[in-house]
Order: C-alpha cells, then sequence, then structure tokens
C-alpha cells in the first residue's frame, strides 16, 4: 500500500488537471489543465519503468558490478513517455493559437461567451 | 508484386507520409504540380488498397514487423512476446482502409476546386495527407501505444483542417471544442495502455489479449478506452463536439472527419472484441454499446428535424447513423460465444459493418452536395436558399440518391445494412429493430425537408446559373458510383467483402495466434 | 445545481481510480519484465547503440517516434495555416 | 512593452552559442548518453526563443521567415523518413548499417564500455534529422505566435 | 443476392416489380378522362381566392414540421437545456459517462 504513493501522486496530479478543464471557464486556464493532465499521464508512464535502486539503462561508463538487466531500469517507458510529451507540446501548442484567434474574433476567452454556433 | 503485398501494410502508410512531408516543398515551386502529386498519391493509395484489401479477404491476416530482419518474424527467439512493433491487417482492418482511401481520395478531387479562392492551400493538402495517414495507422496497427500515436495525429490534423477557415470566428471555435474532445481522450487511451503496460509489461494487442486475466484494473481501462473512444466517434451523449465541428468545417474535410470517426469506432470495437474477448465483460460491453447505439439514434434524429443549418442537420444525422453500427455490432457483442451467434449475432455484426461503409459513401456524398449549395450560395441555412434544382441538375440528382440512401428506402445500399440490422436485433429484442424503423422513418422526413426548401420552389435571384465545376462533380462521382455499386450489388458485397470482416472481427484467437504462433 | 451534479460525478471519478490505482504492483518491483529484459540484454548488438532508450525510441518503437514526429510536423502545419496572414476575408 | 535593457541583450548573445552546442552535443551524442534528437533539438529551439525574448521578434523575423523553417522542418521529416525506407530491402525501418563495417557501423563490445561515436547504425542519423526538425518546427511555433501578438498589437493602436 | 435470417434481399426483383407497378399505374391513368388531364384542374385553387405568387407559396425551412416540434416542446426544451455549447459541460458529459460505467462494471464485478 504505502509502495504506492507514486501512482497516487501521478493520478492525483492527472485529477487536478481534470478539475482544471472541468470547472475554469477561461480558455487559457483549460489549457493548462490539459497539459497538468497530460504531464500526470506522463508521470504516471514513467513511474512504471522504475526498478528498486537500479540505474538508468545506458551501456557507457556503466558502475561495475551493475546486474544485467535486473540493475537498469525499464527503457521502454522512458521512450514512450518522450513520444507522449512531445505529442503534449504538439496539441499544447495548437490549442493556444486556437485560443489566440478566437479572442481575436469574440474579444473574450470566456468559455460561456465562446458559443457562438449555439442555435 | 508479392514484394509489394509483403510490406503493403508498411508502405500503405509510409507513402502518404511522405507525400504529406514533401507537399510544403513542391507547393513552394508550382501549385499545380502539388494538386496534381496529391491526388496521384490518393489514387496509388486507392489501387493498393484495394489489391492489398483483396488479398486479406482472401488470404487472412497479414503481420509486418516493424524492423525485424524479416516482416513476419514477430517474437524474437530469445523472447516469448513481441518486442518490435507489429501492423497486424486482418479483415475488419482492410475494411475500414478501403474506406479511408476510397472517401480521401473524392475529398481530394473535390478540393482541387473548393478550395481554390483560399490560401494556404499548400498546408490544406499535407494534413489531407495526414489525416488519411492517421486513419490507416489507427485501422492497421497491432500495438495499443501505436494507436494512441495515430489517434493524436489523427485529431491534430483534423482540428487544424476544421479550422481552415479561420476568417470566420466560429470555424476556430468549433476547432478548439474538436481540440479540447481530443486531448481529453488522447490522455485517458494513453492512461489505459499505461495500467495495461504496467500489469503485463507488453503493448501489442494480441500479447495483451493472451495474457488478459480480467483484473480491477482491467476493467478500469477498460472503462476509460469505451468512453474515449465512444466520445471520439460521437456517440450520444458525448456527441456535443459533432455538430459544432462538423459544421464549420470545409465540406471536403467534413467528409474526412465521417472517416475520422469510424476509425474511432474501429478502434473501439477492436479494443471489445479483441483485446477483452475472452473477459466477462464481454456481454457488459456489447449492452453499453447497444444503448449508446439507441441514444444516438434517437436523439441524433429528432435533434436533427428543427435544424436550419443544413451541415448542422447532416451533422445530427451523422450521429444517428453512427447508432446504427454500434447497435448492430454490439448485439453481435452480446451474442458472442452463444449459440445462436452463428444466426443472428453474425447477421447483426454484417449489418453493422455494412452499414460503417454505406454511411461513409452517403454521408460524405451528401456532405460534399452541401459544400456545393455552400459554394453556390455562401451561405448554410435553408431559411435563405431554394429552388437550387433549377440550376444545379447533377448536385440535386446526387443529393436524392444520397438522401434515399441515408433513409434506407429500396432498392439502395441503406436499406441492405438497415434490413440486416432490423432482421438480427429483432431476436435481442423486439423494441430495437421498432426504434430502428422510427428513426430511419423520421431520416427520411428531415431529408425531405432539406430537399423541400433548398431545390424546389422558384429559383433564386442573386445566384449565378450553372452547376459546380468539374473537379467537385467528381468528388460526388466516385461516392455516388460506390452507393450504385453497393446498391444494385449487395449480396456480393457482403458475401466477400463484408462477411471477412465480421468474420475477423468476432475471431480473436486467430488474431492473437497470428502474431503469438503456436 | 449542475454544478453540484458535475462535482459529484467529478468525485466518484477520482474516487475509483485512487482507489483502484493502489492494486497496482508495488511500486518499483515490475511483474513481467520480458520486453524490457530483451531490450536490454540485445540492444547493444542489435542496433549498436550503449544507450538502451535511444535503440527503443529509434529502433524497436521506431515507427512510434515517426508518429510522433508527425505529430509535431502536423502540430506545426496547422499552427502556421490558423495564424496564416492574408487569409482572404 | 518596452524594449529589455542592454544587460538583457548582452547576456542573451553570449548564453546563446553555449546553448547550440549544448544542445548540438546532446543531438550528436544521443546513442551514447542520455539525450537524443527530441532533446537536444528543445535545448537549441530554447536558445532561439532566448534571442526571441531578448531581441523582439520583429528583429529576428528580419533574418529567419517561418517558411524557411518549415522547409527546415519537411527536409529533416524527410531524411527521417527515407532513412526508414532504406531498410525497406529489408522491413520499414530495418537498422541497416549496424553490423556493417560502415559509417556508425561498427556494434560495441557487450556490457560497460567508454562508448564510440562510430556506433549505433542509422540511430545516430536519425537522432540529426529529429534534431533539425524539432529545432524547426519548435522555433516556427513559437515565432508565429509571437508574429502574430504583436501584429494585433499594432492593429490596435 | 442477400440472405437475411428471415428472408433474402435482392434489389433486380424489386426493381422489375417497381417497373410494372409504374406500368400499371400508368395504365390505369390512361383509362381517364383525357380533357381532364391539364388545364383547369392543375391550377392551385384556394376557395376561390387571389392565388399568391410562387415565392409566398414556398414553405421555408424553419416553418416546415412546425406541429411535431410543437407537440414534442417538452422534450427539445429538455434537449436544448443540455445542449449548451460551453466545453466544460463537453468535458463533463465524458467524465459522468466514465463515472457511471466504472460504478455499473463494479457492481457488476461484485455480482
Amino acid at each position: 500500500m504505502i509502495h504506492n504513493i507514486p501512482y497516487l501522486a501521478a493520478v492525483a496530479l492527472a485529477i487536478i488537471g481534470l478539475y482544471a478543464v472541468l470547472f475554469k471557464r477561461n480558455l487559457i486556464k483549460i489549457a493548462i489543465g490539459i497539459s497538468i493532465l497530460e504531464s500526470g499521464v506522463n508521470l504516471f508512464l514513467i513511474t512504471l519503468g522504475y526498478r528498486e535502486n537500479a540505474v538508468a539503462p545506458i551501456y557507457t561508463n556503466l558502475p561495475e558490478g551493475t546486474s544485467i538487466p535486473e540493475g537498469m531500469t525499464l527503457p521502454v517507458p522512458q521512450a514512450l513517455t518522450l513520444t507522449s510529451i512531445v505529442i503534449g507540446v504538439a496539441v499544447l501548442a495548437l490549442i493556444l493559437s486556437f485560443a489566440v484567434k478566437i479572442y481575436q474574433h469574440y474579444g473574450t476567452l470566456d468559455s460561456r461567451e465562446v458559443r457562438g454556433l449555439r442555435k | 508484386m508479392s514484394y509489394v503485398l509483403l510490406h503493403a501494410p508498411a508502405l500503405l502508410i509510409a507513402i502518404p507520409l511522405f507525400a504529406a512531408f514533401l507537399t510544403p516543398i513542391i507547393d513552394r515551386f508550382s501549385k499545380r504540380a502539388r494538386n496534381i502529386f496529391v491526388l496521384a498519391v490518393l489514387i496509388i493509395e486507392e489501387i493498393l488498397m484495394i489489391i492489398f484489401a483483396w488479398d486479406v479477404f482472401t488470404n487472412g491476416i497479414h503481420i509486418y514487423t516493424m524492423g525485424a530482419p524479416n516482416p513476419t518474424s514477430t517474437v524474437p527467439l530469445q523472447s516469448a512476446v513481441p518486442v518490435r512493433i507489429v501492423l497486424e491487417v486482418d479483415g475488419m482492418s482492410a475494411f475500414m482502409g478501403l474506406i479511408s482511401t476510397t472517401v480521401s481520395l473524392a475529398a481530394g478531387f473535390y478540393s482541387i476546386a473548393f478550395v481554390r479562392k483560399e490560401t494556404g492551400q499548400g498546408r490544406y493538402y499535407t494534413l489531407l495527407l495526414l489525416m488519411l495517414v492517421g486513419m490507416l495507422g489507427m485501422e492497421f496497427t497491432g500495438d495499443m501505444f501505436n494507436l494512441f500515436v495515430f489517434f493524436e495525429i489523427l485529431s491534430i490534423a483534423s482540428a487544424a483542417l476544421v479550422a481552415y477557415r479561420s476568417y470566420y470566428g466560429d470555424a476556430v471555435e468549433g476547432a478548439f471544442k474538436y481540440l479540447i474532445i481530443s486531448s481529453i481522450a488522447g490522455p485517458m487511451v494513453l492512461f489505459a495502455v499505461a495500467l495495461l503496460y504496467g500489469e503485463y509489461g507488453v503493448l501489442n494487442i494480441a500479447a495483451l489479449a493472451k495474457a488478459m486475466n480480467s483484473t480491477t484494473l482491467d476493467m478500469i481501462a477498460l472503462v476509460l478506452l469505451i468512453s474515449a473512444f465512444a466520445m471520439k466517434c460521437g456517440a450520444v451523449p458525448m456527441h456535443f463536439w459533432v455538430p459544432d465541428s462538423y459544421t464549420v468545417a470545409p465540406a471536403s474535410i467534413t467528409a474526412m472527419l465521417v472517416v475520422a470517426s469510424q476509425a474511432s469506432l474501429y478502434a473501439l470495437f477492436r479494443i471489445c472484441f479483441t483485446l477483452y474477448g475472452n473477459t466477462p465483460y464481454v456481454a457488459t460491453s456489447g449492452a453499453i454499446l447497444i444503448l449508446f447505439g439507441l441514444l444516438s439514434m434517437f436523439i441524433g434524429v429528432t435533434m436533427a428535424i428543427p435544424q436550419k443549418d443544413i451541415k448542422r442537420l447532416m451533422s445530427y444525422h451523422a450521429i444517428s447513423q453512427t447508432g446504427y453500427m454500434l447497435l448492430g455490432v454490439g448485439a453481435g457483442l452480446c451474442l458472442l460465444g452463444n449459440p445462436d451467434f452463428s444466426t443472428y449475432g453474425m447477421a447483426a455484426m454484417e449489418g453493422g459493418i455494412f452499414h460503417i461503409f454505406n454511411h461513409a459513401l452517403y454521408k460524405g456524398l451528401l456532405f460534399l452536395t452541401a459544400g456545393a449549395i455552400f459554394y453556390k450560395t455562401k451561405t448554410r441555412n435553408l431559411n435563405e436558399i431554394r429552388g437550387l434544382a433549377h440550376s444545379m441538375k447533377f448536385t440535386t440528382i446526387f443529393f436524392l440518391i444520397g438522401a434515399f440512401s441515408i433513409a434506407g428506402l429500396p432498392p439502395f445500399n441503406g436499406f441492405a445494412s438497415k434490413l440486416l440490422i432490423y432482421e438480427s436485433v429483432y431476436h435481442v429484442n423486439p423494441i430495437l429493430s421498432i426504434i430502428a424503423m422510427l428513426v430511419s422513418i423520421l431520416t427520411l422526413a428531415s431529408f425531405m425537408k432539406v430537399f423541400h426548401s433548398a431545390f424546389m420552389g422558384p429559383a433564386m435571384k442573386d445566384v449565378e446559373k450553372g452547376e459546380v465545376p468539374k473537379s467537385m462533380l467528381f468528388g460526388m462521382i466516385v461516392l455516388t458510383a460506390g452507393i450504385i455499386l453497393f446498391s444494385v450489388a449487395p449480396g456480393w458485397v457482403v458475401n466477400h467483402i463484408v462477411h471477412p470482416a465480421a468474420q475477423s472481427l468476432a475471431n480473436q484467437s486467430a488474431y492473437i495466434q497470428a502474431v503469438m504462433g503456436d | 445545481m449542475n454544478k453540484i451534479a458535475i462535482l459529484m460525478v467529478f468525485i466518484i471519478f477520482s474516487c475509483v481510480l485512487i482507489s483502484t490505482i493502489l492494486t497496482l504492483r508495488p511500486f518499483g518491483e515490475p511483474k513481467s519484465t520480458e520486453m524490457d529484459d530483451y531490450i536490454i540484454k540485445n540492444a547493444q548488438n542489435e542496433t549498436g547503440a550503449n544507450n538502451a532508450v535511444t535503440s527503443v525510441v529509434f529502433d524497436y518503437r521506431g515507427f512510434d517516434t515517426l508518429g510522433e514526429a508527425t505529430v509535431l510536423f502536423t502540430a506545426v502545419a496547422g499552427v502556421l495555416l490558423v495564424l496564416r496572414r492574408n487569409a482572404h476575408e | 512593452m518596452s524594449e529589455p535593457s542592454k544587460i538583457v541583450k548582452t547576456i542573451a548573445s553570449i548564453i546563446f552559442p553555449f546553448t547550440m552546442v549544448f544542445g548540438i552535443y546532446v543531438i550528436l551524442h544521443g546513442h551514447l548518453t542520455p539525450g537524443g534528437g527530441f532533446q537536444g533539438g528543445a535545448i537549441v529551439a530554447s536558445g532561439i526563443v532566448l534571442l526571441l525574448v531578448a531581441f523582439g521578434s520583429a528583429e529576428i523575423a528580419k533574418r529567419v521567415k517561418e517558411s524557411h523553417l518549415s522547409i527546415l522542418e519537411s527536409a529533416g521529416a524527410l531524411c527521417f523518413i527515407s532513412l526508414a525506407f532504406l531498410g525497406l530491402f529489408k522491413t520499414f525501418f530495418y537498422n541497416f548499417l549496424a553490423g556493417s563495417n560502415f559509417i556508425f557501423g561498427r556494434i560495441p563490445p557487450f556490457g560497460s564500455n567508454p562508448g564510440d561515436m562510430n556506433t549505433g547504425g542509422v540511430l545516430p542519423l536519425m537522432n540529426m534529422s529529429v534534431g533539425l526538425k524539432v529545432i524547426a518546427g519548435l522555433s516556427a511555433i513559437v515565432l508565429v505566435l509571437s508574429l502574430f501578438a504583436r501584429s494585433r498589437k499594432q492593429k490596435k493602436r | 443476392m442477400l440472405r437475411t435470417p428471415g428472408g433474402y434481399w435482392d434489389p433486380v426483383i424489386w426493381l422489375l416489380a417497381f417497373v410494372v407497378a409504374i406500368l400499371i399505374v400508368y395504365i390505369i391513368r390512361a383509362f381517364g378522362r383525357s380533357d381532364y388531364k391539364g388545364g383547369e384542374q392543375t391550377k392551385p385553387f384556394l376557395s376561390g381566392m387571389e392565388v399568391p405568387n410562387e415565392d409566398a407559396l414556398h414553405v421555408k425551412a424553419g416553418n416546415i414540421y412546425w406541429g411535431f416540434m410543437r407537440a414534442l416542446e417538452g422534450y427539445y426544451d429538455v434537449l436544448r437545456r443540455g445542449h449548451t455549447g460551453i466545453i466544460n459541460d463537453y468535458v463533463a458529459w465524458f467524465v459522468g459517462i466514465s463515472a457511471i460505467l466504472f460504478v455499473v462494471f463494479l457492481i457488476l464485478g461484485v455480482i
């Protein structure tokens, strides 16, 4: 139970981001919430890859007496996290450019005002 | 030829990707060359996809291991699980790939004239190709994380294209909503994938399905995946983004967005049938799909009737037609493993899956006609347009074909798939097929409303006479030809194209065995 | 009232997630690591790279990286498309 | 907003070369040490963003156009996917240089070793192309966003 | 020819039947008196009043199915209240559906 505090932290971070998306009316704050949510998921992903007192899976100047493979952290979650971080950056950039454009057209960033499509 | 077929899964994704990277460079030199290049790539995709799909339908699952010494060695010698990314193309994937390439071809031809007056066309075509890449990737991949990556590619490209007319405020608004929805669904999918990885240490769908021992965390992952993909395929009550983004996108992009939603639908089916195929959750998820389907059908069509914006009306119809697919395949998922699956369940799945292709064809055609109307009259408001049949003969005919087909009038293809769904779902519960027929009647009613107010009546004064340009007509003809073909030969299509797809979707052990061997 | 309903479903959602995430395997002791162990053992002689993570990123899961590069490319194209100047009014 | 002070500009122009060198080091040694194309590209792009902050977007836009940046990005992406295509005589993404005694073709001794630049097969090349792509892409995004904000401000006046 | 659980569906047969029906209708029509075709019979007749021009006769889209929507007014009010164009609500629906599905699956798992 107590061992799983890192998972708990990651999920809590994701939930904080989801809270921002649900209850904040400002589009920029929604974008911030989404990026927090993504960071939480990334943190969870990288948490899965850790092994008890292990080193990074890099052979350059590997400390002597490292047991292979038990002494090395899992490489795949790190690669996945790298991918999902870049995806998060891309999404964030596009969201922000949309927000800028919306502010240009509507003169506001309040999500209650940005509903010109409602019929 | 065999070499091409061997590498086809990778080539089908890589060729449009290469073309998408090349398009901005060609665009700097000549616009005309760029158009020809994009169209050539789309045609090559179509031809290659038809050949490849036929091979898959006849010879079964294709496996492609990225970066392995040979494409079929999925599991390395010293290991028991697949290490590299595996593309796995079975009947269902090939079926969806056919849909994606066909509609992309039509949309590409249509765009040539449709966006001629706009700026930033180079990036428009780049993103069009990237949408195709995203769809094909989602449909071909056999790896959960790879599915997520292509899901994001598809979402981002679609959102950017929805905002193509960024000088309209509501275009950017619809794109913003679409992107927020996608970027909520994306991390949820990734979270589910991370849960599965943390439990089983693999990412390959077949390996996961083999190792699956239905713990609570698997249930959590299943719920997150179902709700995320159901939201992305526009199932009520998570459909609100659909009208907003379909309405404001350029018509060709709206036709692509329909197929993009169906890629999410495919992912949903793949999760329920293959990944969770041998868990106790199957029946429950089938019931949930049926419930989504009923809500989507009924609320979608009833919301469509009062609409005054033609594309908004059609997008509500897209929601209600998605309900048919969810209903049919959900019924099949409910009956999975039952003795009478072979009789009714398979027929229900065939109906639902056949309806996916029909829906892509006629809904794409209807959106293209709506775009033609917008191209002529510069408005989407049905109150302001009338009497277009006087000047736009072909568009009227295409619209009528699409409307009859979506309303399920015989002898069009919509009727064939809906008949399969009615008859088979009746054995699950008679109420279901009664509601389905009622929805079909309401669909006809609301399309008669569109036909009457847009095409009937005296001609408009301030609209120049004449038909829309040739390339737009050709884009519509491509889809119309598909509808006619599927209408006259439904039996052949179901036996040779739809049945293998349904068979492969229902047959989980073959999917696992193709990757894991033994 | 509406806000309260949203708050309730949000609380249910987060409670389910937090309570079930604790049933995952203990932190730092991965259960089934065949794939990762295979990569750690064979990354050097298969890809010739000392850095196993890079060998995963560009060789074992290179297709993901291609998709990731495509995502970035897509986002750049989208931003340049949305914020393009002289979009005709 | 007022122009940044002389101190900021001087420090930025001093720091910028070091950022570049560090980023390129991270890119080139991606297959030996922590890092790679994306990380190094992000570092270099952060250096460019530093210049953008210090000298203002208009000053930078005089020297580099976003269209050039997008062409550069397409070139990087094309290099990357072409490297993947070259392996197609076996499979897509096949690491055809590893083990061959061509450039980057050496196989390091198993276990701990000081690290040899001439290893890794296509990985270093892919790192470089991805690094180029990320540099161009990120700086293009930041440049376009800042230019857009600036043009709107001028419209206000 | 498409086999369905309850029978079969063949568009060609359907088309033949359709053509036959059209022929029968045409034959029956041919029996009618020729002087009733065209002329006075086809003009619109508003109980002797002046017939307005075509533009006024064309029913606008907003007015079609007015009665239908009027009859189902309560239902449509509920739907319209659901369709707030606010992005936060869209996400809230997603979270709500996921929470409901969580509860459903957990209950079924316990049983």
